[in-house]
């Protein structure tokens, strides 16, 4: 139990997925001006990550392990999470369409997000367990959806701001993301894990 | 009939220098008709009155002018004698253009009276409507009476009388509350009026009870009118029923309708369009109350009103006493000019009223005062960024979230202004009375105010107008 | 090598064959004509039409709830290729622009207070009708500039301006307005009355050097009444749009110095 | 040409017409004048160094404020004091023994960097001293916690004296410890020497920041800012009782320890009840401190840095909007 907490905290603090390990930036710099889509958005990575964990983890163990073929992971993977991502959105228009509605214009945008890649590799690497892989990747993006979320009540108060003309936009996103990144930074040392 | 302390405390709320004094102790004194007046057909809230009358023509004191115009309306009525200058368009203290009848009351009637211009002879002398014996009058001849003498609500907004003392069917009126707060700094024609026409107020009241079926009675005086709540106990001696005098606590905006009524009777007034009768009061101006009582008792309609002069750049500020239409320039005549140039004038208190550019606008039915402030008593209000420091809404009576109100409205995001209920938002000004940065709050919340009004209003026209067309 | 291929290759067609099933048993319908219809509009999202953008048009004009040509940003052109994908017949209509009636500069309207308060045409109206003596005339405080979806508004010498080539005539500025002195004109107009004071002469310039005082002189050398280039309001002249005059030479002769030859406003963008 | 104007000229604004008359830089000004008693000390105890430190800092934040502005071509902010609370505030968080280059380059980082691009005061998101605090602790990471002992002022040092050049650790870090080696000592930390006495704590006698160490100076100063109205009481009593609740469940060093050393009375009476970057609602306020007290305490106990309070902080101002969205009055007559 306590290391499951771990995981936990360590994915959604210490190693925070975009404050820490700075994977899934577009979308926290695309999907953050409003907190309504920033929760629209980590629903949509909650649900896509944990399912590609599950799905890579297969993979990897029944299909590329057996064969030493650790080294194409990465392309098995892309091939795989692009495919899955496309088949549940054509699946949730069909079979529940409200959570489409709210989710549906998100999903096409996880297709290209390293996080959803980035956590299936870490669990690669770690060679941990099924039931844990899912765990550290529903909790990196509960930690990425931790982290789109505060950063769009900030984008929302920036939405009032009157930076210089040359700031505005992404780029005092940008600055203001480092400065998260830079609280962040207090987490260090929280969790002694791997993760 | 009893004194008792205010049993509810609203939230916020700030304390404005009040500078009463100024024209406190200056008993209420009558003015002389001017040679020129100018009245408005708009001095009320709703429909503009229908002027009925053209240049040329001679006018009595209390003759009809302006006709109702539609269920939210109010008549006019000539305050003096005189004759039709014209009629024009005259800009009025808020800045809304409406027809005005210009009277010059020098004029002497050259025409006899005849049956297509009656009235046209002199002042007859003797009531301008029959006296009512209100005790024996119906609640339907007293309701007509109070439509008939052009009564409107003379705290400020100007709401037509007859309208609100007559509910809606199924709303019944439990409360009848006084206001006579008087919030607002410099203003002290509420408290003269007390002071010295108690009796005329406890009339009031008792017609005004008998129109409403027998509500109880509260009469709201701010704590610093010791003088007005003692003449008024006095007024109400022995007077039956449930009334009570409750002492407010100084606090602006304690003349705030929603604020008086929680701080009277402790019911809260739902969102706008639910209006003070949803939740069984009525609220009216104590000037109003006076006003009843002469119209039903003496015949006399509403020709004038108790005006404060006051301001540091009025040579005597006094209460005076005028006809409605009275130039804002004769007023400050009336008391000895200026001493200093002014470098704002504001018809209405400091908090809520309207500055205005011109001595030549006239007074209406709810000109409660006229300010004349020199320049070392005037601010400028910046557009500094909110620093976030929450004076605004720990001053907001209707517990807003002014500072981020303001922000959205400055990025004209007016939407997310409508979802922080920027439409209940009372224009108090306490907001922008504590910004440290000088912010203008009130003026963008009434920007927003305005637009999200604009864009109903024209939903509303659209959607009649696809009513109207039956879709193909 | 080999198994690497195959595995991936594998992967691929079972990931490709489950999406074709996928996309031929799962799909949802939707008519095909609303994209079309989308890609053909201009894609502003003006909102000029009266519809939350063009995909929201777009999807009217499929139902068939809503006129085609409302578009005045996409114009004929796009009128008619709307029609096309909707097989009807398209409506003409001429591309219109805003127009800011008056020419009350800060040298010529006269100022009756120093305003001092958010920069609002509204809130500045609603605070003794603002500072501008002319109640008709433009305040300047660029309420239309701020809804103009194109930034085809810009406040010059106390003034809106509007940009003729960036103007879409959606419309929103007209509305914007509260002095309502913004109108839609044939872009194909040159001569405008620039004046929105109907008062009579005297009155009109006490408050402004330059204001339209009705001296009927603009009608008379553009060919009198009967020519019906020009209509009246009170003691205001109009253009007739319908008819609209074209000879510069009443501009010249105008003793009010109201009128103006094509004074769109170009911003350089 | 001149405007044309009429005679009758008056100032239109939209009411109110009366105003507190309590500006921006008044308030700033209440600020610097809460900060003098612990500056005070700061300089009593670690001497001109101090001095030097405040004044690098200031200069620098006032020098980096009036660039930016020119830069951006708005109007100068200078005067409304701002820049100066966030440069003594960034002194006061600052080791006296921090090379002087450094407390430049933190200064412009908090006013150029967390400040000024943003638009200015009541923009942005973090507290410009305490994101040059972290920038700083991060980048520098040494001679930010390496920290000279007072000057010691019962052996009649003077002010002019060079502070104690030995450095030493923190109670802070001596406290950290005793988290993991709870009651297995029976002996008093005061008593082993780990931590200072009672007394010593109270009014600054220990290594620290400038401005840090007494916690009287900080407290005068707070109660003056609660008397002019300047703060409210809710950040700092949530923050402080928070972190004294906390380590009185959790153990280690003595409570009162934990609130009477490093950044938490500072941090809880001037930094974290920054207007721009505090929620604005009492019940925001109040959710603000207990947040910033928990992860302060979180970070000393387990985290790799011996001092939390600023990141804790830090971390709070970036949830302030979320936790204003959520701490949202009703309006009066709303549903």
């Amino acid at each position: 139990m306590s290391y499951y907490l771990m995981i936990f905290v360590g994915a959604v603090l210490v190693n925070n997925f975009v404050l820490s390990r700075f994977l899934g930036c577009c979308p926290f710099l695309g999907v953050s001006k409003k907190l309504d889509t920033a929760l629209g958005m980590s629903g949509a990575v909650v649900f896509v990550m944990t399912v590609a964990a599950a799905v890579t983890w297969c993979i990897d163990r029944w299909l590329l392990a057996p064969h030493g073929l650790g080294y194409i992971h990465t392309l098995a993977f892309i091939l795989v999470i692009a495919s899955l991502v496309q088949f549940i959105d054509i699946a949730m228009k069909k079979f529940l369409p409200p959570l489409h509605a709210a989710l549906g214009i998100f999903l096409p945008l996880i297709t290209t997000n390293c996080a959803v890649l980035g956590a299936a590799e870490i669990n690669c690497k770690q060679g941990s367990g099924f039931f844990e892989s899912v765990f550290f990747s529903f909790s990196a993006a509960v930690g990425f959806g931790f982290a789109l979320v505060i950063f769009s009540g900030i984008r929302e108060k920036l939405a009032h701001a009157d930076p210089p003309r040359c700031f505005r936009g992404i780029a005092i996103a940008l600055v203001t993301g480092g400065l998260l990144s830079l609280a962040f930074m207090g987490f260090s040392g929280l969790v002694k894990l791997p993760y | 009939m009893k004194t008792v302390k205010s049993p509810f405390k609203f939230k916020g709320g700030v304390h404005p220098d009040y500078n009463k004094e100024l024209a406190r102790d200056k008993a209420i004194e009558t003015m002389p008709v001017p040679a020129e007046l100018v009245v408005s057909m708009s001095q009320h809230l709703g429909a503009p009155a229908k002027c009925i009358v053209k240049a040329g023509d001679f006018v009595t004191r209390g003759q009809v002018v302006g006709e109702k115009n539609g269920f939210i309306s109010v008549l006019v009525r000539a305050p003096a004698d005189g004759k039709v200058k014209s009629v024009e368009k005259r800009r009025g203290p808020a800045g809304g253009m409406a027809d005005a009848v210009v009277i010059d009351t020098t004029a002497k009637p050259e025409v006899p009276e005849t049956p297509e211009n009656p009235g046209a002879g002199a002042a007859k002398g003797g009531p301008i409507l029959p006296p009512l014996d209100w005790k024996t009058a119906s609640r339907e001849d007293l309701l007509k009476r109070v439509e008939e003498a052009g009564i409107c609500g003379m705290g400020g907004a100007g709401f037509p009388t007859a309208v609100k003392l007559n509910p809606p069917p199924g709303k019944r009126c439990e409360y009848l509350i006084l206001n006579g707060a008087e919030c607002e700094p410099y203003l002290t024609a509420d408290f003269r009026l007390m002071l010295e026409r108690a009796p005329r107020i406890r009339l009031g009241v008792e017609i005004m009870r008998k129109i409403l079926g027998m509500p109880a009675v509260r009469i709201a005086v701010e704590a610093n009118k010791p003088e007005a709540i003692a003449a008024l106990e006095k007024a109400f001696e022995g007077i039956e029923g449930n009334v009570e005098i409750v002492v407010l606590p100084v606090l602006y905006p304690q003349g705030s309708e929603k604020h008086q009524i929680y701080a009277t009777v402790g019911r809260v007034v739902p969102e706008p369009p639910a209006l003070p009768i949803d939740v069984g009061c009525v609220v009216e101006n104590v000037g109003t109350v006076a006003a009843i009582a002469d119209a039903v008792e003496l015949g006399e309609p509403l020709l004038g009103r108790v005006t404060t002069v006051s301001g540091d750049a009025v040579a005597e500020p006094k209460n005076i006493f005028a006809p409605s239409g009275t130039k804002y320039s004769d007023l400050i005549a009336f008391c000895g000019g200026t001493k200093e140039p002014p470098a704002k004038v504001i018809s209405g208190g400091t908090m809520m009223g309207f500055a205005v550019s011109s001595t030549d606008i006239p007074t209406t039915k709810t000109t409660s005062g006229l300010l004349l402030l020199t320049r070392k008593r005037v601010f400028q209000y910046s557009s500094q960024a909110c620093i976030n420091c929450g004076r605004c809404v720990r001053a907001c009576p209707m517990n807003l979230n002014c500072a981020e109100i303001s922000k959205a409205v400055e990025a004209d995001d007016i939407a997310s202004a409508e979802a922080m209920h920027v439409m209940t938002c009372i224009e108090c000004g306490a907001c922008s009375f504590g910004c440290p940065a000088y912010r203008t709050i009130t003026q963008l919340c009434r920007r927003a105010k305005n637009s999200i009004r604009a864009r109903m209003a024209a939903e509303k026209a659209k959607a009649a107008a696809a009513a109207k067309t039956p879709a193909k | 090598m080999a198994t690497a291929i195959i595995i991936i290759a594998g992967v691929g067609l079972v990931a490709a064959f489950t999406l074709a099933l996928a996309d031929r048993f799962l799909s949802v319908k939707e008519d095909p004509r609303i994209g079309m219809v989308t890609a053909a509009l201009p894609g502003a999202n003006c909102g000029g039409c009266g519809f939350p953008g063009c995909d929201g048009y777009a999807r009217a004009l499929v139902a068939g709830t809503a006129p085609n040509g409302a578009c005045a940003a996409g114009g004929d052109a796009c009128a008619r290729a709307v029609a096309k994908i909707l097989g009807v017949e398209a409506t003409a209509t001429e591309r219109r622009v805003a127009l800011v009636k008056c020419c009350g500069t800060r040298s010529e309207a006269i100022r009756v207070g120093d305003y001092n308060g958010i920069c609002d045409c509204n809130v500045a109206a609603a605070t003794a009708g603002g500072d501008k003596g002319c109640t008709y005339g433009c305040l300047g405080y660029g309420a239309c500039a701020n809804v103009c979806p194109k930034g085809a508004i810009s406040v010059r010498d106390g003034l809106a301006k509007v940009d003729k080539r960036l103007c879409i005539g959606c419309g929103k500025c007209v509305t914007a307005c509260p002095k309502r002195l913004i109108e839609l004109v044939p872009a194909s107009a040159t001569i405008h009355v620039l004046c929105n004071n109907p008062d009579k002469g005297p009155n009109v310039r006490k408050v402004c050097g330059v204001g339209c005082m009705g001296c009927h002189l603009c009608e008379k050398n553009s060919g009198g009444k009967e020519a019906g280039h020009f209509t009246f309001q009170g003691f205001l002249a109009k253009v007739n749009y319908q008819n609209p005059p074209d000879d510069a030479q009443i501009v010249a002769k105008c003793p009010a110095k109201c009128m103006a030859e094509d004074p769109h406003f170009e911003t350089g963008h | 040409m001149k405007p044309k104007e009429t005679a009758e000229h008056y100032i239109l604004s939209s009411s109110p017409h009366a105003h507190a008359k309590t500006g921006v830089s008044r308030i700033m000004l209440d600020v610097l004048i809460a900060l003098l008693p612990t500056t005070a000390a700061g300089v009593w105890f670690f001497g001109m160094r101090a001095v030097f430190v405040i004044a690098t800092c200031v200069a620098t934040c006032l020098l980096t404020e009036a660039l930016c502005r020119m830069a951006m071509r708005r109007e100068s902010t200078v005067g409304d004091l701002s820049a100066v609370v966030t440069g003594l505030l960034l002194a006061l968080n600052l080791p006296s023994g921090i090379p002087l280059p450094m407390a430049a380059i933190g200064s412009v980082f908090a006013i150029a960097v967390a400040k000024q691009v943003f638009g200015g005061l009541g923009m942005n998101p973090f507290n410009p001293a305490l994101a040059a605090r972290a920038f700083m602790l991060i980048s520098f990471t040494g001679p930010m916690t390496t920290w000279l002992k007072p000057v010691s002022r019962c052996c009649g040092g003077t002010c002019g004296a060079a502070p104690d050049a030995m450095t030493t650790a923190t109670p802070l870090a001596a406290m950290k410890t005793m988290f993991a080696a709870d009651a297995a000592t029976g002996a008093t930390p005061h008593a082993t020497g780990a931590i200072p006495s009672f007394w010593d704590m109270l009014i600054g006698n220990m290594p620290g920041c400038i401005g840090e160490v007494s916690a009287i100076a900080l407290a005068i100063g707070a109660a003056y800012l609660l008397w002019r109205k300047v703060i409210t009481w809710h950040i700092p009593v949530a923050f402080i009782a928070t972190v004294y609740v906390y380590s009185l469940i959790a153990g280690g060093a003595p409570a009162y320890a934990q609130v009477l050393t490093g950044g938490v009375m500072i941090g809880a009476c001037f930094m974290a009840t920054d207007y721009v970057t505090s929620p604005t609602f009492g019940k925001g306020k109040l959710v603000f401190g207990v947040g910033c007290g928990l992860l302060c305490m979180l970070i000393r106990q387990f985290g790799s840095y011996p001092e939390g309070c600023s990141f804790a902080i830090l971390i709070m101002n970036a949830l302030t909007p979320l936790i204003n969205r959520f701490t949202q009055p009703k309006a009066f007559g709303a549903k």
